[in-house]
């Protein structure tokens, strides 16, 4: 298993560099992540992840990416300019969200 | 995660096969063809053996101690409790007619992938182990030792098949490779192999209610956001309900519909469809979810998961049971749910509350398919349709494999399609219906880390997709599975652009003219609505 | 490498034969004793086999449905191909067995350039229908060595197989048949690469051993000429239990019988066993109406489940606030 | 593609219960004929062939009609004929399967009829009418087939099958050349002995079996979604104009030969089919109704404001192939044996037996043309289907 | 096992067939083939043997008289040099039929109990007492 | 597999083949000797003189035809479309059609001429028939293996002669006296006058021949010492159809003795 090292922690994680443990994930976490999606982290970056992060913690689950895209005003091209991997790959995986499954 | 392929290396191969015989032919782990193994923490969560966190990279699977008496302990198991199994393992003739049908030889070329030869790697052993020509002369019998190598190669392909049975169809003895490579998982199972991938929705289902892991609330707030949507389209506020008690109906749909693109809008078709009827009917968190990936895992994870709908049904006390536009769902529902978990004798015999129509075909499950429902409708023409609304839409429909294969559903949605569009086109014959060829994600298999293995296997569905594109210039393909829905979008994009993905509802919806709606000028998808007789490019 | 292990065990059962008859004069052991033992083994074998099977469950109703379903009255159910009775698995068990309807739907699928395109690919169908047809003519027609008066209906059979005035004696159409057939079926083994790649042994050596006793029953019958009376009197004082060797009868004929004999001994445990199982398969012997009536599992059992009450214990909370209604406030 | 047969509306299913009724009455003539022997047809010492053998002579002509579509599209590049050089090249396939059931049927030894093969005579005409027959059945049946299964695959044929379409042309004029060889050669059968005897039967088969085709391709259109365009229709009437005119030039040709000569053997039979020849008179109606609808088709056909109408082209077209049939279907073979060897006439009237016969051939020739157009319809049918 | 009843109906029904002359036998005596040596010609031969030993000529006489068919109609060859030397005509109704003059007790008795029906016998009609095949 | 090794399979199973034939083989007889009857007339071109002053009467043409039918069991059936003749009577203008003269005499309009197959030189019949099944002896006799015959009647069509008979129905019902030391012939086959090869083998004469009493005279045509060609030599003989190059080996004489016509 892959591990990240963020100052003087080692954390897991998974096959896709999502974080093992979502509890592990602060916003020092955030800037070392967005350093492997090669995303340099910007108020703009933050909106967004602020956003994912407090749904998350309502919902459990990352939001719709339509819902998303209504909730924080943003078009979906704008999100890839930020998160390049995407709204589920880029995005949730910096803000420390879990990989989403099923079938979707 | 590997990188994907360019579209014409993915199309070099060729239907060959390697110089060495197939026994000598080592597995190879080829990245973005195979998922990533199963997480330990999903496995505790529903209490399977040798839960670990492992990749199939590794050299060391880190198998239990006694590996090998487990796996052919669990043939005997299985060969007691399956005549499919041990009929099918010892009745192939190996006439071949089964190898081209694959999809996943057809986009790979590897032989294994012939259905013959990936139930021949089970059938080596089970000769090997089980019958006196084996014993006695191995490998001249086509049998084989168990090994290491043999376990990795049976993950490698039992979790290369999607589980279709097209080749069952073509098989004179109707040899449902299917069969074998549910066998194959339950016995991986035993050693705590099975992807992240399935494993992952498992665990979330069994505690959440739903594969993707929504929590009530999320669901709630997914649901409002759409009655919103519709509110934008319609101009009119819907109030479905949830976990009510005394509804006539429950209706259950795939998760997906209920979280993805483009699964949504196939959700908010069934929402503004029984709001114009004024069904009664409810929905349920708890049992929030149609598709059923224990299936993918073993039978007794299929049975538990399973058993949410009906227990929901009691619980709730309504009449019968209406369910979404799933795959593999309604392949449970056909051929296992009331053999599991029924007799589900708590519930009426399904009568449609608005044309009166008995479903004589569901009198012991009590579950009805929403297209056979919708179909009943349009034919007693209880709904107002203005199919000028999908005029811009080329159509195509792909049969999902469980629907066609596993259950004979194909005229209800041909039906719909005809009736709430004008441009419906057929894919070639041999594509369609009962030999309709799969997503090439079915089965647990549509993850991203495999996404060049979907891509091959969804290559055949892609090719006779491009043939009505060119054709007859189709921009849709309709189709009633959330798995479709999920995994069609990157393959068409891949493949052919220019096709969406939609769910018939979606279409049904579309077309659909609701009392006191304003006029529509939004299709569901919140995009405009070409203006009256434009017709799309062709 | 499997084709020649295949080639030498029938000529290596046809040479036993010829040694033990020409050589060591063992007519009463490749005469009687072999034939006797062949068909007990064959019978028992057979009833061993599918009885085996039978202890097995079917859990689940299984039907491979390959037609429209059985839905609104006012949609054309494919009553064969996707049946809910009896009746419709009876027509599609007869249709499978005599005409092999699922190998009649074969296609070819090829790639042709970034293409998949799919032919029509009927000849397996065909050459294998030709085989088993001939097959069971041959079966028939042989009877006249075990029945005295041999019926009217052999004798027309055989008339109508040996219609063509050709040779002496007169020239068997169906022998003809199965040769080419099984011609075609071994030669497709070898010739498709596919084919060859998953044919084994056990594939090679039936049809070998098929040809090779075709081949002696047609060297006998028209090249050594056998004394087919006094087969019959061998043959009828077999099935009559008084049985009676004879020497006048040629050696081709031993090899025949005993290349019968190992094929009867050898069917059994191979796949031959397909002419049993076939009509066994679930995936076609089950009508597709599970949703009709329930279909039991006879070890179903109970499994641990996540209930409703766990659920709602869990999420109460979260449930209470979006107004999801509760059992236990 | 054979599935597709089992497939159908009801009037295709109507229709071939129809021909399996006739096929079943004709088979049961037929075991008739076999047990007790030929004696149950009209033939005779005198008159050895008849109507089988009449049959099979005009079916090689509609055998060997294809190639008036495959060479104005293979060597012309007549691109209207493309769709229709298929349904050419089956109908070829049924004629000549219908052919060689004639020759069976009027074999007093069927069951020894590999005899040919397995005694092959090379100085014998019958041997390589044989030849050239299944040479020819077996290259319309493997080039349609095949051009058949490309099409339902959607790719373009394999190019060998061009290869065999271009063997297949001259062997379409072989098949009526050496069918014309089995009479021409013959001595002391005078109405046959005529050089010209392989260009009659050429351009009467010219003139026949495309007017068949067009009949055929009429029918589709009217009952199926296989369309063939008015502009192939009527290229391909003109073919028929003019093999027709050249099929009545012939034969005023051997009229003229006969009677300038006045050589007696040589107008015997012309007599006879016209006049009658002392006292017997049988075929006389039947020479005059095919000589009257002969010109009533050619004038129909000449102008080309009614050959255009669709509905006038159909009668003149009916006209010109029941004309052909009645001179080569009936007169050409029957009046070959009058007079007879010693100068006596015996007549033949079929007998109930053999026009039953007769009729299941022909039924069995529809069915299997039926079969194979039902097949061309749905492949044809799937490449453009729209619901 | 399951589905008991179906499946012992079938195997029933495979018993039956494949042990079906067995069945159809049982009890009866496998009566060997007579065939019948007493015509006035035989009677009278000092030494009764056919132009091969019996063995050759039960299992091949219809290859033998082929053979001379070809030889006396396309060859003209008429003689047969026996293997003992003997010569004799070749002609069904000029030799053979001369000692067997017993058709239906000789010829018939052996081909009905072997069902083979030569299609000589629409020609070469037997002998004088044997009557026409019509 | 490639080709050469599945060349080599068939050759190995070709091998396998001969040596178990070979192994065999020795279980059957010998091919024993067949040779012709020494007795045998032998000749290069046998051929027929008839003289017609011995067959004045008509009874002198049907005693000929009658032990020639008798013999060869030859059905007498009365419909003419189905008859089977080997010889039969036609008188002057039906036999020799093409020589029809308005002012010939009455006396050879009234002649009766035994009329049979002409064992021609060029047969017709043999170039047409499709299997062989009518052939052309070494010595010239036009001959008919009925077991090889289709019955297509490709021969009929070709004989200028009308020489051949096809039986239209089963002969054996219409078979007056059988004579049991010869075959009849099977439904569906032609036949035809055969020069009685079956006693030309065993040295014996045609049957018409012997009862022809002096009428038919048969011998060699190649021999210019035979009796034939004595007679041709020293009479003026006609064929039939001769113009159509077939070359009959039947040859009439007309007036015998008296000056020929």
């Amino acid at each position: 298993m892959a591990e990240l090292k963020v100052g003087d922690r080692i954390l897991l994680l998974d096959e896709d560099g999502f974080l093992d443990n979502a509890a592990d994930w602060d916003e020092e976490v955030a800037h070392v992540l967005a350093t492997t999606e090669e995303v340099e982290l910007t108020q703009e970056h933050w909106d967004i992840i602020n956003y994912l992060r407090e749904y998350y913690a309502e919902f459990g689950v990352a939001p719709m990416v339509r819902k998303m895209l209504k909730d924080t005003g943003k078009k979906q091209s704008e999100i890839y300019t930020l998160f390049p991997s995407g709204p589920g790959k880029g995005a949730c995986k910096i803000a420390g969200l879990p990989k989403p499954t099923g079938c979707v | 995660m590997a990188k994907l392929p360019k579209k014409d290396e993915l199309l070099q191969h060729k239907f060959d096969v390697p110089k060495t015989d197939w026994m000598d032919t080592p597995v190879e782990f080829k990245p973005g063809t195979y998922c990533y193994g199963a997480k330990a923490k999903n496995l505790e969560i529903v209490n399977f053996p040798n839960a670990r966190d492992w990749s199939p990279e590794d050299e060391d699977w880190k198998l239990p101690e006694d590996w090998k008496g487990t796996i052919i302990e669990g043939i005997s198991d299985y060969m007691s409790k399956y005549r499919s199994f041990r009929l099918f393992m010892d009745v192939c003739v190996r006439c071949g007619a089964c190898a081209d049908k694959c999809h996943f030889y057809m986009g790979t070329g590897d032989p294994k992938n012939m259905p013959v030869l990936r139930a021949e790697l089970m059938r080596s052993i089970y000769k090997r182990y089980f019958t006196t020509s084996g014993k006695v002369f191995g490998r001249l019998a086509g049998a084989r030792d168990l090994t290491e190598d043999v376990i990795k190669e049976w993950w490698y392909y039992f979790f290369q098949c999607t589980e279709c049975r097209r080749c069952s169809v073509f098989c004179p003895y109707g040899i449902d490779q299917a069969e074998i490579t549910i066998m194959g998982r339950e016995l991986l199972n035993l050693l705590g192999l099975n992807t992240d991938w399935i494993s992952g929705p498992v665990a979330n289902c069994y505690i959440k209610g739903n594969h993707v892991g929504m929590e009530p609330q999320a669901i709630m707030s997914n649901i409002e956001f759409m009655i919103d949507d519709i509110e934008t389209i319609t101009g009119k506020r819907i109030n479905p309900s949830f976990n009510r008690k005394g509804a006539e109906i429950l209706f259950v749909a795939p998760s997906g519909d209920l979280f993805a693109e483009p699964g949504i809008f196939t959700c908010m078709g069934y929402l503004m469809l029984f709001e114009q009827l004024g069904l009664d009917y409810t929905m349920s968190t708890y049992a929030s979810e149609g598709g059923n990936f224990g299936f993918f895992t073993s039978n007794e994870m299929a049975k538990r998961l399973n058993a949410k709908i009906y227990a929901e049904a009691k619980r709730l006390g309504v009449k019968w049971i209406l369910g979404g536009e799933c795959g593999h769902m309604w392949r449970l529902v056909n051929q296992y749910m009331d053999t599991w978990n029924g007799p589900a004798d708590f519930l009426e015999e399904p009568i449609s509350p608005i044309t009166g129509t008995k479903f004589e075909n569901a009198k012991s499950t009590k579950m009805v398919h929403i297209t056979e429902f919708t179909a009943d409708l349009i034919y007693h023409n209880k709904l107002k349709l203005d199919p000028s609304r999908n005029d811009h839409l080329r159509i195509t429909y792909h049969d999902s494999c469980n629907t066609s294969r596993g259950m004979g559903l194909l005229e209800e949605p041909r039906y719909i399609i005809n009736k709430v569009c004008n441009n419906f086109f057929e894919m070639p014959e041999e594509t369609i219906r009962e030999k309709t060829l799969c997503c090439g994600s079915g089965s647990g298999l549509n993850a991203g880390e495999n996404m060049e293995l979907r891509l091959r296997g969804g290559f055949p569905r892609a090719n006779a997709v491009k043939y009505v594109q060119e054709n007859h210039g189709v921009n849709v393909l309709a189709n009633i599975c959330a798995l479709d829905r999920a995994s069609f979008p990157s393959l068409m994009d891949y493949w052919v652009p220019g096709v969406e993905v939609m769910g018939v509802h979606e279409l049904v919806a579309n077309a659909l003219v609701m009392d006191g709606e304003i006029e529509r000028t939004l299709d569901l998808r919140c995009e405009p609505l070409p203006e009256k007789g434009v017709k799309s490019d062709v | 490498m499997k084709v020649w292990f295949s080639l030498l065990a029938v000529i290596i059962l046809a040479l036993t034969a010829w040694v033990g008859v020409e050589i060591l004069h063992l007519n009463t052991l490749f005469g009687i004793i072999i034939p006797y033992t062949a068909i007990a083994v064959f019978i028992g074998g057979f009833i061993i086999r599918v009885v085996r099977w039978g202890k097995s469950p079917v859990p689940f109703c299984i039907t491979t449905t390959c037609g429209q379903q059985q839905s609104l009255p006012w949609i054309k159910q494919n009553k064969i191909e996707n049946p809910t009775n009896t009746w419709g698995v009876i027509w599609r068990m007869v249709l499978e067995v005599t005409l092999f309807r699922s190998l009649f739907r074969n296609t070819k699928t090829e790639k042709i350039e970034d293409k998949l395109v799919f032919g029509s690919a009927q000849w397996l169908w065909f050459g294998s229908l030709v085989f088993h047809w001939s097959m069971l003519i041959i079966l028939l027609r042989h009877l006249r060595f075990f029945l005295n008066p041999v019926p009217g209906l052999i004798i027309g059979l055989e008339s109508l197989d040996s219609f063509l005035q050709i040779g002496v004696p007169l020239l068997y159409i169906t022998d003809v048949l199965l040769v080419a057939a099984l011609t075609y079926l071994f030669l497709r083994r070898v010739m498709i690469p596919n084919i060859k790649y998953i044919s084994q042994i056990a594939d090679y050596f039936p049809v070998l051993l098929l040809l090779g006793i075709a081949a002696s029953g047609i060297l006998g019958r028209y090249v050594y000429g056998v004394d087919v009376a006094a087969v019959k009197e061998l043959t009828m004082s077999l099935v009559s239990f008084k049985p009676t060797t004879s020497t006048t009868i040629g050696t081709i004929f031993y090899i025949h019988i005993f290349l019968v004999s190992s094929l009867a001994v050898y069917f059994p445990c191979s796949k031959l066993m397909h002419a049993g199982g076939i009509f066994l398969s679930p995936t076609r012997n089950l009508a597709n109406n599970s949703r009709i009536e329930r279909y039991i599992n006879p070890w179903n059992y109970e499994v641990e489940k996540h209930h409703y009450s766990e659920y709602e214990d869990e999420f109460r909370d979260k449930m209470r606030k979006v107004g999801l209604p509760l059992e236990k406030e | 593609m054979l599935e597709k047969v089992l497939y159908g509306s009801k009037r295709y299913y109507t229709w071939i219960v129809f021909l399996m009724i006739i096929i079943i009455f004709g088979f049961t003539a037929y075991l008739e004929q076999f047990n007790t022997g030929l004696g149950i047809t009209g033939m005779s010492r005198d008159v050895t062939w008849g109507l089988y053998i009449s049959q099979f002579t005009f079916m090689v002509g509609v055998a060997a009609s294809a190639v008036m579509v495959a060479i104005p599209y293979y060597l012309h590049d007549h691109k209207t004929f493309g769709p229709i050089v298929i349904l050419g090249e089956f109908l070829a396939v049924a004629a000549v399967i219908v052919c060689m059931l004639f020759i069976l049927c009027d074999m007093g030894q069927p069951t020894r009829f590999l005899n040919i093969v397995l005694h092959p005579t090379p100085n014998s005409v019958m041997f390589w009418d044989m030849c050239v027959l299944l040479g020819y059945l077996l290259l319309n049946l493997i080039i349609g087939w095949t051009i058949l299964g490309a099409d339902k695959k959607g790719i373009s044929a394999p190019h060998w099958t061009k290869v065999l379409t271009y063997i297949a042309i001259p062997w379409a004029v072989s098949i009526h050349t050496v069918t014309a060889f089995l009479y021409a050669g013959l001595p002391g059968r005078y109405y046959w002995l005529t050089a010209i005897m392989a260009g009659r039967f050429l351009a009467s088969a010219f003139a026949a079996g495309p007017a068949l085709l067009i009949i055929l391709c009429l029918i589709l259109r009217k009952y199926t979604s296989f369309k063939t365009s008015k502009e192939a229709i009527q290229s391909l009437a003109v073919i028929v104009t003019y093999a027709m005119i050249a099929n009545v030039f012939f034969f005023l040709l051997e009229v003229f030969t006969a009677f300038y000569s006045n050589i007696p053997g040589h107008m015997a039979a012309l007599q006879y089919l016209f006049v009658g020849l002392n006292g017997h008179n049988n075929l006389v109606p039947f020479m005059w109704t095919a000589a009257i609808l002969a010109f009533l088709g050619i004038g129909l056909l000449l102008v080309p404001s009614m050959r255009r109408n669709e509905k006038v082209l159909t009668i003149a077209l009916a006209a010109v192939f029941i004309a052909a049939w009645l001179d080569k279907g009936i007169g050409l073979v029957l009046a070959g044996f009058v007079p007879n060897s010693f100068e006596r006439v015996t007549e033949y009237i079929p007998s109930s037996t053999e026009l039953a016969i007769v009729l299941g051939v022909y039924a069995i020739g529809f069915l299997i043309l039926t079969i194979l157009y039902k097949m061309v319809v749905a492949v044809r049918e799937q490449s453009m289907v729209e619901h | 096992m399951y589905n008991s009843r179906k499946i012992i109906i079938g195997l029933v029904i495979f018993v039956l067939v494949a042990a079906f002359p067995f069945f159809i036998n049982v009890g009866k005596t496998a009566q060997p083939l007579q065939l019948s040596l007493n015509t006035p010609t035989i009677n009278q031969l000092e030494k009764k043997e056919c132009i091969e030993s019996a063995d050759y000529m039960r299992a091949n006489h219809m290859r033998m008289l082929n053979e001379w068919r070809d030889q006396v109609v396309r060859e003209g060859n008429t003689v047969y040099t026996s293997s003992s030397g003997q010569k004799y005509e070749m002609s069904l109704e000029n030799n053979c039929f001369q000692c067997h003059s017993n058709k239906s007790n000789f010829c018939d008795s052996c081909h009905t109990y072997s069902q083979v029906d030569p299609y000589c016998w629409d020609c070469h009609n037997g002998t004088k007492g044997a009557g026409l095949k019509q | 597999m490639n080709r050469r090794d599945f060349l080599k399979v068939i050759a190995a199973a070709g091998i396998g083949g001969i040596v178990v034939m070979e192994g065999l083989d020795d279980f059957r007889v010998e091919a024993a000797e067949m040779n012709k009857d020494s007795n045998a007339l032998q000749a290069k071109h046998w051929g027929m003189v008839i003289d017609i002053s011995k067959f004045q009467k008509p009874e002198d043409i049907q005693r000929v035809a009658n032990a020639c039918h008798q013999y060869h069991n030859v059905p007498d059936i009365k419909d003419p479309k189905h008859e089977v003749k080997w010889i039969w009577k036609e008188d002057f203008e039906h036999a020799f059609a093409e020589m029809e003269s308005k002012y010939l005499s009455e006396k050879i309009k009234t002649m009766n001429f035994p009329v049979l197959c002409n064992h021609c030189e060029e047969p017709m019949c043999v170039r047409v028939c499709p299997t062989k099944a009518t052939f052309k002896r070494p010595d010239g006799i036009v001959v008919m293996d009925y077991h090889r015959c289709i019955g297509c009647r490709y021969c009929m069509a070709g004989c200028p002669y009308g020489a051949r008979s096809f039986n239209f129905i089963d002969p054996r019902p219409h078979i007056g006296m059988m004579n049991h030391d010869y075959p009849t012939r099977a439904i569906g086959v032609v036949e035809k006058c055969t020069m009685c090869v079956e006693r030309l083998n065993k040295g014996l004469k045609p049957i018409c021949v012997e009862v022809s009493r002096g009428g038919i005279i048969f011998g060699d045509l190649n021999d210019p010492n035979s009796e034939v060609r004595k007679v041709l030599r020293s009479n003026f003989a006609i064929r039939r159809k001769a113009e159509l190059g077939t070359g009959p080996s039947v040859y009439y004489v007309i007036g015998g003795d008296e000056e020929g016509a």
